[in-house]
């Protein structure tokens, strides 16, 4: 009996393609509503654009353009100059889950995984059943490629519908898509508006310009003529690396020899190195990698873990720098003090990570909660604040030692903070991209950060305040003299104004010279 | 001009100099509190160790204290010019307000102009009705005494239900006739009024008196000459519970504030008279417990370290039984034996007896 | 036996009867609220209308009300059949302690059993005098005046710097002399004190009576004889505050609490002689301001909407006034402009224009 | 320039298997960290195994045992009575992500999506690098096959290290699992030890026998002999299906007609319904579905939202059963009085799903704060409450008016509440299936669930509250007799003992006729 039932259970099974996973469970990439969805089309969409700019050596120039189309449809535009994509590329790219140049390279960007664009190709499709529309060109003198793509979702694969040569796309060189998908727009926070301001701060070097749904129109011009530093790609370092990972390394490497393996697919591993681990465990330098057994394999990587190595190099990071990102928060904010810390570099299982705090002080900002940006690889993360190892980080603080109150844990106050985690790999807690995980490592450096920036804030609050106190001390004084001279002047029967211009007299010697005794508490009684 | 305009002409002038020399103005208040006072085993009272403080006018902290008693020291030449004399909280009314063209409220509360009145005291080395500032006017009294004050010749024995109303500076009376062994002072109206109805003190020959609350300056200084100039011992009669006991304990040995002038207001041989524990025990008055509050319990404590009381058997008994019982007992718990039984089994048994505490 | 006595009886002897016929012992007792006192336009003061409550035994949230009534019923008859008399205070520590065996506390607080004796009150339609009960004792008083009281005759003129002390209960005092025009009646006991150290009474040819803060009973049945029996008018000197204008409101219309018993304690025609807010334009006192608390704020409005003052323009000009200064102005401001001011131009001024509010 | 930039980039593009993304993503899966690992691999085997056993027929009863190994390694053995699998499915079904029978098949059962045990395994070699070692027995006259499998992460294919047949497996038919990890043990919340007691809670068909790593052994023994109602699979629903999957739908049916294919592949579409559906979208019955254009199918597309139906069937549910939860509740928490509700099955987006509730008070639960147990489809919850549309539900409930206290939302007191949610298709927040997304239809449901069983609850404290009441009003009175009796006494004369025993006579009367006046408030007196 079972073995028929084993049977029929058999012939059930089935190879389940990723594209149909992902529709069924949309939300893990950030569609749970309409309102998260056409956030996270265009989001997906300009992270692209500014990534193949910034890979081109390009300063981006980017559109964004949603149209209301009624009953909830939203035409999303997004067109940038970057360098294009080549045709034979353009279906998978955005008609295929999980294809893409980014995954596992080592190397800082905003794209991670070959998934976001592909997916809200996914969803337009889903929504409203029409194809993406997508113009590349990828220079003034090649044609514009027209195309019209569905996804196969049976089969994770582009479907072309039509692909032509077309000179409807103006710019000389670029990528321009349209999808149409059910949408909600909003104003309020964690909306595009919102996502495009923040992406303007941490990306001075871009132009965007951003047509919203009610037909407003907003420019956010460069504040910075050079591109950021082209982040490296780096291969993995030893302590990060995990066994069963090195196990499938050891099997497919090319390299001849155990040496030549750990110098030549590792960062950090010299000669001496390489030799060093095979000594501690136990194995020959010229062994080949690919016959080494579990055993070994166990010690190789129990030996890597224990030797003392560089850290991982840092060109492989792109941060965004405190002169930009104090030039961010000043143009969008307007504060009267702002202050902004890079870390240096830091690890955490052997990926590198950096990062970066800016805070910005009064002025414009009238808000009586702190304002949190939160920022990783220079995108924003607008969603899920409560579960990112950023707010934790904030929240852990004690901000009252820097002159800040807290409420439920969060900085209040006309304060805006703006956190940045730039790394080769940012480990989000969802594949939606919205909240950091809780990484000890991290959530240490975010700390340091933040509180290095609240320090300095928290001193010019201090200043201020004293200079508050100083002029309310003075004002204090005046308003006495009268009431003093007028009482002295009843018991000596000396003359008020006498009186007072002696002690007014005072007050302005006083003031003219800090080190004089006046200004401070000069005696010794007791305080009831 | 009198000796207290003078010095506060002193003080105003040294002010003066200061402002004149362009020097921060400032004035030496001597210090009150628990580190300059202290129990004088030979005196038996409280007094105050000269220790100084300086105020300022420009600082900060001192500034609203050094008004207020520049204001306070005018405020008092003024009377003492007129001839006349003010009272506490006409003091502070007289210096409360606003100042012009700000929101400072020059005081806030009359326990500032209090403090300050006491600064003045001490700075002056004159007493506050020679500063003709007199305290709360509080307390009742009847007994076969006759008194003169302000030319009118009065019979304690002759007032009715109501008696005589004490006024708050009894510097001036004088005492034509005292035929009285002793003095019943009570902290409340509504017993006095028992013994007056009760005719208690005809019957014992005495003086009953009392105030509402705590005992007044006036009343304290009235306890006082009855007791200096006419040998009167002063029986006190107050609850069995903290607050009683501190009444009884500021009368005798004085108290923080007035420290300074423990020699003018403290009677050194009253006696306490009751609630005592034992009157608990021999009437039967367990029953009337009052549960006492935390506070009331700390209280108890707090009486318990006082150098009049730490180390004497008789009170630290009293003060334990209370800790004990946690619970007070009132005087008019006695009116659950009978309503005249305090007149007429309580007060005679126990002075007859000698039966008070010392 | 006295009428009280016979009524309390007769409210024992009804509960009596129920719980020997097997019922929930109850009593009729006349609700005083809000709803059920109204201002009698005629009569010019406040009266309570009878609408009666079922008060019972077996009834969780009236037991403790109940059996505290049974015993103030119980210890009135006490005093009616000794011949003495109690205070509101007494009867509370009479009923104050911890029912045996249990963590009750028969009454919490003096204002339970002060309820009950009203309670009782109005239930046997007695007086608390007739109660044998006493408010507080509270006040003194001088002026041209000679009573007896208890066989002794006092005259108010020769009382010192004390004056007489006002007893609880004046049911009982016999006026011999009233040789005055009117009474000046303050909240202060320091005001009295100035007026009587200047000798006003004399000058002005007047009674001069204080109370300490609220008008006890006993002042309040004394203004009212001397107004009733001899025809003088009573003048009232309070703050410019909403407490003061509350103590003129109550000794002229009753008060909520006492609705029963307004015929027996109104001042019918007594006259408000200041603070006014045109004392304080004409006498320049804004300066003395001192600020108003919300709450202060609120009472204003409580009082505007008092049927005797609203739609009175005269004294709906006071009140907003006092909430537009959104300020106080105590009497003792007066002192300001000289300590004697009050005693030497504000009084015989105002009393000589007839410068008061009715 | 931009070209040669364009075609750089196209040469560094690829496909990602999903293996891989996995990897690098383990957090998505619920491999956050040690601890978490342990248990979801536990999980995901006894999902699996409680699946399969009620897909044959078989009573459940399962062994989980996990060996500390020391060095933070621990052995998971997870053994059922299942019919086994048959040999040639094994290697697919262990060894390759997002392969299974359940995906998209509209029938309830724990594991959705192939990808929960294969995730364990991939766990277990990437931080032990072990293969995992199966067992199967499809009938007792057959052999047991024994598999060494590892993941090709790079291609998401198994790797078969070793297969062979053994005597070693000595049950008659069934799936043994055994997997080397590192992972952390730990004893409170969220723990192995609670998932396997939750798991028994909503599970008392089932025996499962628990050997911890510290040596001890529960046994969790059956309460019930009969197996749940069996699911069965259904078709969707018009109303939840998206315009997307429509048209995909529509292109690779067999159907000839639109009448055909909506009668045939959707649920409660009658001819009648399916007639007017294309009355309403103005298309012929008879049009072949693979001819329809974008239009045409948004036509009927809409058309179907709006034709009334009859709601999916219900049968492819299977709720635990209030009188199962019940026995459940008073099996492990003893509490004095207990109450279960199952909700009347409701639909959200199509998906047929009901809600239940069970509610345990006082006895033996001693807890301050109200114990939330969540399932789904019978699987505990332990993770991520917070983020939960049953914990949503529950805050928003105001529970004092059921005479339960609340504190930060939740209820408190000794009680245990327990929500299940059954459906076809669960909609996690993540896909490591730790919390419900918060679908307005599902916290709706919950909410009345819930409310329902806190009104019994509520009635019955208010029950206890009222005796305990009427206790400590006779006390009251007793209390204040001999004071009445004394004062009356007094004013009239009479014996106090005399009015003392009146008052008791009347008391015992009241007491024995609770219809008597002297309990109630019987008068009007003002309260002040």
């Amino acid at each position: 009996m079972t073995r028929r039932v084993a049977e029929e259970l058999a012939k059930k099974q089935r190879e389940i393609s990723v594209a149909e996973f992902f529709e069924k469970n949309r939300h893990l990439l950030g569609f749970d509503n309409p309102t998260k969805a056409l956030l996270t089309v265009v989001k997906e969409a300009v992270d692209n654009s500014l990534d193949a700019c910034e890979e081109a050596g390009i300063l981006p120039d980017i559109l964004v353009s949603i149209k209301d189309l009624g009953e909830d449809r939203f035409r999303v535009v997004v067109q940038d100059n970057g360098p294009g994509i080549v045709k034979e590329q353009i279906p998978k790219i955005f008609g295929k889950l999980l294809y893409g140049s980014k995954f596992g390279v080592g190397k800082q960007s905003r794209g991670q995984q070959g998934i976001g664009i592909s997916a809200a190709v996914l969803y337009a499709q889903l929504t409203t059943g029409k194809p993406a529309v997508i113009y590349s060109r990828t220079s003034p003198d090649r044609p514009v490629r027209l195309f019209h793509l569905r996804i196969d979702t049976g089969k994770n694969e582009p479907v072309i519908v039509k692909e032509e040569e077309t000179d409807r796309f103006v710019r000389e060189h670029g990528i321009r898509i349209e999808l149409e998908l059910l949408g909600k727009y909003v104003r309020r926070r964690q909306s595009v508006d919102e996502y495009v301001k923040e992406t303007a701060v941490v990306n001075p070097h871009a132009r965007l310009k951003y047509r919203a749904p009610d037909g407003k129109e907003f420019v956010f011009e460069r504040t910075a003529d050079q591109l950021p530093v082209r982040p490296k790609p780096i291969k993995p370092h030893p302590y990060g690396v995990e066994l069963g990972v090195l196990e499938r390394m050891a099997r497919f490497t090319s390299a001849r020899s155990v040496s030549s393996f750990l110098t030549g697919e590792f960062c950090r591993v010299g000669k001496g190195a390489a030799e060093e681990i095979c000594r501690l465990a136990g194995i020959k330098p010229s062994s080949k990698p690919q016959e080494l057994d579990h055993d070994q394999l166990t010690r190789l990587w129990k030996s890597m873990q224990k030797v003392k190595l560089m850290k991982p190099p840092l060109n492989c990071l792109s941060p965004i720098g405190e002169d930009l990102l104090i030039k961010g928060i000043k143009k969008e904010f307007g504060p009267e003090f702002v202050v902004a810390v890079s870390r240096p570099p830091s690890v955490y299982r052997g990926n590198p990570f950096q990062i970066e705090c800016a805070m910005g002080y009064g002025g414009d900002i009238k808000t009586e909660e702190a304002v949190i940006m939160r920022f990783a690889n220079k995108v924003p993360l607008l969603y899920q604040a409560s579960a990112c190892a950023m707010t934790k980080a904030i929240q852990k603080i004690n901000w009252s030692s820097y002159g800040i109150s807290q409420q439920s844990g969060m900085p209040t106050g006309p304060l805006v903070i703006a956190v940045h985690m730039a790394s080769v790999w940012i480990p989000y807690t969802s594949e939606s991209k919205e909240a950091i995980a809780n990484y000890p490592e991290i959530i240490k450096e975010i700390k340091l950060a933040v509180q290095e920036c609240a320090r300095k804030v928290g001193a010019y609050i201090r200043g201020k305040k004293r200079l508050m106190e100083k002029a309310m001390r003075k004002s204090l004084f005046e308003k006495y003299i009268p009431e003093l001279a007028e009482f002295l002047s009843l018991i000596t029967g000396e003359d008020k104004n006498k009186i007072k211009s002696g002690l007014e007299n005072y007050l302005r010697g006083v003031e003219s010279d800090e080190g004089g005794s006046g200004d401070r508490k000069t005696g010794e009684e007791n305080s009831e | 001009m009198t000796k207290a305009e003078a010095e506060i002409e002193k003080l105003g002038k040294k002010i003066l100099n200061e402002i004149r020399e362009g020097k921060n103005p400032s004035m030496e208040v001597p210090i009150r509190s628990l580190g300059t006072i202290r129990y004088d085993e030979n005196k038996r009272c409280l007094v105050l160790e000269k220790k100084i403080a300086k105020r300022y006018f420009f600082n900060v902290s001192h500034i609203r204290k050094f008004v207020q008693t520049v204001a306070v020291a005018a405020l008092s030449k003024e009377l003492i010019e007129m001839g006349k004399t003010s009272h506490l909280r006409d003091v502070y009314y007289r210096l409360v307000r606003t100042i012009p063209g700000t929101n400072i409220d020059l005081v806030d509360d009359q326990s500032e102009t209090d403090r300050c009145i006491e600064d003045l005291e001490l700075m002056t080395g004159k007493l506050r009705e020679e500063l003709h500032i007199n305290a709360k006017k509080s307390g009742s009294v009847v007994g076969n005494v006759v008194i003169k004050d302000q030319g009118d010749v009065i019979d304690w024995s002759a007032l009715g239900s109501g008696g005589w109303s004490i006024p708050s500076n009894v510097e001036n009376i004088e005492f034509k006739k005292v035929d009285a062994d002793y003095v019943i002072y009570m902290e409340k109206e509504s017993v006095w009024e028992r013994l007056h109805e009760d005719r208690v003190w005809k019957k014992l020959n005495c003086i009953i008196m009392c105030s509402l609350g705590q005992t007044t300056r006036g009343i304290r200084r009235l306890l006082q000459r009855l007791n200096k100039e006419h040998g009167l011992p002063i029986l006190v009669l107050v609850d069995f519970d903290p607050w009683g006991y501190y009444i009884y304990s500021v009368l005798k040995y004085g108290s923080i504030n007035l420290a300074h002038l423990s020699e003018k207001l403290c009677v050194k041989n009253a006696k306490f008279l009751g609630i005592t524990a034992d009157d608990i025990e021999r009437y039967n008055l367990k029953k009337h417990f009052i549960r006492l509050k935390d506070r009331d319990i700390k209280r108890i404590d707090e009486l318990l370290n006082y150098p009049w009381f730490k180390g004497k058997k008789v009170w630290e008994r009293q003060l334990n039984m209370m800790k004990k019982f946690k619970a007070k007992v009132e005087i008019q718990s006695l009116s659950s034996r009978g309503l005249t039984f305090i007149s007429e089994r309580y007060l005679p048994e126990k002075i007859k007896n000698e039966d008070w505490l010392d």
